[in-house]
């Protein structure tokens, strides 16, 4: 169970709800099972979002990168460089 | 378009006479990127920088005499100019860059008749007069009387300035120039003030005031020289500069400058300027 | 129709002769005709600097002279001021203060500084400063370029004493 | 330098040496990509716009075509169709124009011919026939009521909208409880800032040539911040595959951003493709200008609480960013940005606008400024409200490892605390502020970014090294590259040769942007040290007749331990590559990653300013900034950096904007005009390098290219604040705006 924390833009998907316990054994995993929970949020994580995991920001399309049962993901807007 | 390189005044009259369409330069600091804009070429480019007479500074009797192609560079460069016009030679340090003083000058500065060059309220102030290339002569002429308008001058077609003559300043007269621009180097100037003033102890007895960038051409202020003459330059004196300066303006709104933002900072300008003046005559008497 | 000027010059010391369009600018002579890409296009209107150059010794933009002004004149580049393999000093306390980043604007402001230490071999930081105003760098905020000519002029007058 | 912890010693990490590429740059040898010149070469023009926004009618290129020297023309029509939910859409299109051109300075057509005047005067021959459409010029006209659209190929991002908007995007970011934070607060702040777009303002204007050969393939040459990403974006805009084209990076001069988005590299290729010849496609200034992305507009109303004792507990407000004439997420990027403090309660809403202006682009530390300015100046108001010390403000509220970012995410090992206390104890803060001078002071926080990156390190024969990566060098990283490799393998930083190779030379690597070459190509260049290192020691083993755990890799050689070390001397690399052919064959190694980890980096900005209340002139004094690098691999080229983003966001802060007329050209394109700071505007910077290593990077590198920028526009203002009791809310804080606001004090 990864705990994943969504930006205000995306709780309209979940009902408000900020965190939440996602079963999934990979970032990948855990937006597919977010999809299956609240449809039209896998989408918006994954072409708009980057991801930080325990704090650390991870480069865009991590999406097979693991997730430990007591993981803290971050969903967070992209960003780039100048 | 022809490139040519007269190396006499009347070899450049013949080219110029001889050539509709044909153009004058010194600097070309204007010339170049306009036709690299692709605005319409002269049929002749007439250099006239190899002419000894445009390109030379010679002092004689309290008279001097500056060449109209003489790169500015050499008239901050030659004390003795600086000493007598501290202000005029400001003004035209202040045209551009290092690179651009070693190319610009008064001729220039005063053709091209934009009414922000800096050289030239400084000319006016300090009554300084352009002898003109007719098509069979030369006239003379007050320098304040060459410039119509924006872009615009009173040269006939074929005409062009040889030299200009300006007359060392009495005894405890001296002048000054200031401008403003946003950055402190490479701009355009937003307003610009040349004062020349005549002391007689901490008394005023004669004013220039001209402004430039404020107006269609160079305007003179015959009520800030009026607040002057008489004067000891007292904080009364200075504010009514000011305001009189400040109201002689005709600016324009772009993107250089606010008609609100060069209207008040043309009579700061005016009445630092005629401070700096009064100090430098003062030293001088 | 452009008609072309045939020009002989001096270039970094050596004799040359080439024929301008007499619409073509130094600065493109230089690069196209000469082979010289020292000098850079910033800006083609005076305003950048970064293709100063020394005319008789005295600094100024070749995108601003056309190509036939040259005729009869000494032009020095950016390729010009080293003494054969020996560097200028301006040139070796730049690389030694990093005084440059991206280098594009680095040989304008080497000609310009040049030009300032050959006539005012004791600049005082103002002078420095208003000296390369018409030199514009976008990567350094000057301080080093700055710093640098202050420490080749130091060097210079060392050398010369 | 402050250094904050014990760290290891370094023999040439922390060295200033002068950089590899630096003798080709100040003799003039180097080449940028307008300096190239290939045989059979054309000079290309581009056509543009001269309406902000219109529908294209048509266009007759016969005029043109006929003229002398000119040997191909080419428009919108010769560029495949891309479907308007693919990501290359917006860039294809901003290359030239299809059915409607959106800003003045949109190319529309292009034309190569034997000599540039020939194809500028051809270039201008080209008939374009407009229907003129109603053009939105401002953040406000975009999001008016019943506004007509900028483009309609906009949707509003990562939303799934499929209909058309000048909404490019909309975001929300919320925390705690922002009605209770302010009825808490006993001080409440609260402005509405405005900014123009500005430019990067690189000296170099866009260049490359391109050559299109007779099999398909095409070479080009190109001046930009990532010759990976000119080949797979130009691929994608011409619809071919990615080994048609090879990239070779010229020298780079001056990106900051706007280098990572591409405009000439496909008109020249498909010119040179119907010309069959090489063909050199370069932009004037004045091109600069007008159609490249300037960083966005903005206009930010935010609202801060505060209790007396200075905790900063709410922040609320309301972002707008301007993307220019396609979408965007500058929005999202510019609250994101909004991370220095705890605040409890925040609600952020982000919106992105679309209008008719250039497209905007990235610049250095994209967003964070314009956020920064409003955040920095309300901060700066609450302490003087309270009669706090500004910087004690901020220690009592600053951000440290755990605490949250605006979305949320949980800060990193950061050293802004570590920042704010050098700048505190600097010579500069303790110094008296000079008589009639104002002093300000603000700070600054980047994400920066990792990504991916390549590398090969390669021994040589005789024992030196060359280290080949994809990063374009903007600003000395080839200095770093070859610092860190030094550090590795042992060897001497001259001996080893830092290469940026061509895109068939060396692995895939992203755009060097975001602070992220140190960063994540530096550990690429270790990776690939580190196992050449293992491959030397295997090589040493037998030479030495011994087994490879009795090896160890010691101050640049390999060094038996253990019993056999008697009489069997260490090796050097030099030894080891003699018998390199004895041994194995050549000592190489690559490595390649995607690099997680990259370290936020905080600044500090301290100014003294004077402003004649006259004119508006503002005069800066003094200007000091400190910065966390988290390790400094070559100090010079870091405070390079720190200097360089300190002028970029003075000028911006000060003259930099760009002005268009009512009909939406631009009035000021040209460096006169377009007014960056000249060397006589500038004090010296004076820089202080703090170092809280980044745990994520093997030498501690944060990245310092980008924060460098975000503080001084809040600086100055708070500094023009402190000297004239006037508050600058707009920008630029031109002589005319300062005077403006002080006349209605």
């Amino acid at each position: 169970m990864a705990i994943v924390h969504l930006q205000a833009d995306h709780r309209r998907f979940t009902g408000g709800e900020e965190v939440l316990e996602v079963d999934g054994a990979t970032i990948g995993a855990v937006i597919a099972e977010l999809e299956r929970r609240f449809p039209g949020l896998g989408p918006r994580l994954t072409e708009g979002a980057s991801v930080a995991i325990d704090g650390e920001l991870l480069p865009r399309g991590s999406i097979y990168e693991k997730v430990g049962p007591t993981t803290d993901i971050h969903f967070i807007a992209p960003i780039t460089g100048g | 378009m022809r490139y040519a390189a007269p190396t006499t005044v009347d070899e450049a009259r013949d080219l110029l006479t001889g050539n509709p369409g044909s153009r004058v330069f010194a600097g070309a600091t204007d010339l170049i990127p306009q036709i690299r804009a692709g605005r319409p070429e002269p049929s002749v480019l007439v250099d006239l920088k190899r002419i000894d007479q445009l390109v030379s500074i010679t002092e004689s009797d309290g008279r001097w005499t500056v060449g109209a192609a003489t790169p500015t560079s050499a008239l901050t460069g030659n004390d003795a100019f600086t000493a007598a016009f501290p202000g005029l030679s400001e003004a035209s340090g202040l045209i551009g860059s290092d690179q651009i003083q070693n190319r610009s000058s008064w001729g220039g500065n005063l053709c091209n008749a934009s009414p922000a060059a800096d050289s030239v309220p400084a000319l006016v102030a300090n009554d300084a007069r352009a002898v003109i290339a007719t098509g069979d002569g030369t006239r003379t002429v007050p320098v304040e009387e060459i410039v119509t308008g924006p872009g615009q001058t009173s040269l006939a077609d074929g005409e062009f300035v040889v030299e200009f003559e300006v007359d060392a300043p009495p005894a405890a007269t001296a002048d000054a120039y200031l401008r403003m621009i946003p950055r402190t180097e490479m701009d355009i100037a937003v307003a610009g003030a040349a004062v020349r003033l005549t002391m007689d102890g901490d008394t005023c007895t004669a004013a220039s005031v001209v402004l430039g960038a404020v107006a269609p051409t160079v305007i003179r202020v015959p009520e800030a020289e009026a607040a002057l003459v008489g004067s000891t330059l007292d904080d009364d004196t200075l504010a009514a500069v000011a305001a009189a300066a400040s109201a002689a303006c005709d600016p324009i709104d772009d993107k250089r400058g606010t008609v609100e933002y060069r209207r008040q900072v043309a009579g700061v300008l005016a009445k630092r300027a005629a401070t700096i003046a009064a100090e430098r005559a003062g030293g001088a008497s | 129709m452009i008609s072309r000027t045939h020009v002989h010059c001096t270039v970094n010391g050596d004799e040359v002769d080439f024929l301008a369009d007499d619409a073509t600018s130094l600065l493109d002579a230089l690069r196209d005709e000469l082979g010289l890409t020292g000098a850079k296009e910033g800006c083609a209107t005076g305003d950048c600097g970064a293709c100063s150059i020394l005319v008789d010794g005295a600094v100024n933009c070749a995108c601003l002279m056309f190509a036939a002004e040259a005729e009869g004149h000494e032009i020095t580049t950016v390729e010009g001021i080293a003494d054969g393999d020996h560097l200028h000093p301006l040139q070796q306390v730049f690389l030694e203060e990093a005084a440059l980043q991206c280098g594009i604007c680095t040989p304008g402001v080497l000609v310009s500084a040049k030009a300032l230490l050959d006539h005012n071999p004791n600049p005082t930081e103002a002078e420095i400063r208003y000296a390369l105003a018409g030199n514009l760098c976008r990567c350094t905020g000057y301080d080093k370029i700055i710093h640098a000519v202050q420490e080749a002029a130091v060097q210079l007058n060392g050398a010369s004493k | 330098m402050t250094d904050t912890e014990a760290r290891p010693t370094y023999k040439y990490v922390g060295t200033r040496p002068i950089r590899h590429d630096g003798l080709d740059k100040v003799t003039g040898k180097a080449r940028f990509a307008a300096d190239l010149n290939m045989t059979g070469q054309l000079r290309a023009a581009i056509t543009r716009s001269p309406h902000a926004h219109a529908r294209i009618v048509s266009i007759d290129t016969s005029a043109a075509e006929a003229m002398p020297g000119v040997k191909a023309v080419v428009t919108g029509a010769d560029f495949p169709e891309i479907d308007i939910a693919d990501a290359i859409h917006d860039e294809a299109v901003n290359n030239i124009a299809r059915d409607e051109v959106l800003y003045n300075g949109h190319a529309v057509a292009a034309v190569a011919a034997t000599t540039l005047a020939q194809a500028r005067a051809a270039a201008a021959a080209v008939k374009v026939e407009y229907e003129e459409l109603p053009a939105i010029l401002s953040i406000d006209e975009a999001i008016a009521d019943g506004a007509p659209l900028a483009n309609p190929t906009t949707r509003t991002l990562f939303t799934g909208d499929t209909e058309p908007s000048n909404f490019a995007s909309i975001g929300q970011f919320e925390r705690g409880d922002v009605e209770a934070g302010f009825a808490a607060a006993d001080v409440i702040v609260e402005r509405e800032f405005t900014t123009v777009p500005v430019h990067q303002g690189y000296i170099e204007p866009h260049a490359c040539v391109a050559d299109c050969g007779q099999d398909g393939k095409a070479s080009i040459w190109a001046s930009s911040q990532g010759h990976f990403a000119v080949r797979s974006k130009t691929a994608a805009i011409l619809g071919w595959s990615t080994d048609r084209i090879k990239v070779t990076p010229a020298e780079i001069g001056g990106g900051f951003g706007g280098k990572t988005t591409i405009y000439l590299e496909p008109i020249a290729v498909r010119l040179s493709q119907k010309a069959g010849r090489p063909v050199k496609l370069a932009m004037t200034r004045e091109e600069v200008l007008r159609a490249t992305g300037p960083a966005p507009a903005s206009k930010i109303s935010l609202k801060i609480g505060a209790t007396n004792d200075g905790e900063l507990t709410t922040l609320a407000g309301t972002m707008y960013y301007s993307n220019g004439s396609t979408k965007g997420f500058s929005a999202l990027t510019g609250a994101m940005s909004v991370a220095s403090y705890k605040f409890p309660n925040l609600e952020l809403h982000a919106i992105g606008t679309v209008d008719n202006t250039p497209k905007s682009a990235a610049y250095r530390a994209p967003s964070a400024p314009q956020a920064a300015f409003a955040v920095e100046t309300l901060v700066d108001e609450i302490a003087q409200q309270l009669g706090m010390d500004p910087i004690e403000l901020r220690l009592r509220n600053a951000v440290v490892e755990g605490d949250p970012t605006a979305m949320g995410m949980p800060h990193p090992k950061i050293g802004f605390i570590e920042t704010l206390e050098a700048i505190k104890s600097s010579d500069h803060y303790n110094s008296p502020v000079p008589e009639g001078a104002g002093r300000g002071f603000a700070t600054g926080f980047w994400f920066n970014i990792g990504e991916q990156s390549s590398a090969t390190v390669n021994l040589n024969e005789d024992g030196t090294a060359t280290v080949i990566t994809g990063s374009p060098d903007i600003g000395g990283s080839r200095a770093s590259m070859a610092l860190m490799a030094a550090e590795e393998l042992g060897l001497d930083v001259h001996r080893i040769t830092p290469i940026v190779a061509d895109t068939e030379s060396v692995g895939f690597t992203d755009i060097t942007e975001g602070s992220r070459a140190t960063f994540a190509t530096g550990m690429a260049v270790v990776n690939a040290c580190r196992e050449l290192i293992e491959k030397m020691k295997e090589r040493a083993a037998v030479i030495r007749g011994v087994d490879v755990d009795q090896v160890a890799w010691i101050g640049g050689a390999a060094v038996i331990e253990g019993p056999a070390s008697e009489g069997n001397e260490p090796l050097t690399i030099a030894d080891i590559t003699a018998q390199a052919k004895m041994t194995g064959g050549p000592l190489t190694a690559t490595a390649s990653l995607n690099a997680a980890g990259a370290g936020p980096s905080f600044a500090a900005h301290l100014a003294d300013v004077k402003v004649d209340e006259e004119t508006g002139q503002v005069t800066i004094l003094r200007y000091t900034t400190a910065q966390d690098a988290g390790t400094a691999i070559h100090p010079a080229y870091v405070e390079g950096q720190m200097q360089g983003g300190s002028a970029q966001g003075i000028g911006w802060a000060l003259n930099e904007e760009y002005i268009f007329d009512a009909s939406g050209e631009m009035e000021n394109a040209s460096f006169l005009d377009y007014r960056m700071p000249v060397a006589s505007d500038l004090p010296m910077i004076e820089t202080i390098i703090v170092e809280v290593p980044n745990p994520s990077h093997p030498y501690g590198v944060r990245g310092v290219g980008e924060t460098g920028i975000v503080p001084p526009i809040p600086t100055l203002a708070n500094a023009i604040a402190a000297a004239t009791g006037v508050r600058m809310t707009d920008l630029p804080m031109s002589p005319p705006n300062v005077l403006k606001k002080i006349n209605e004090k």
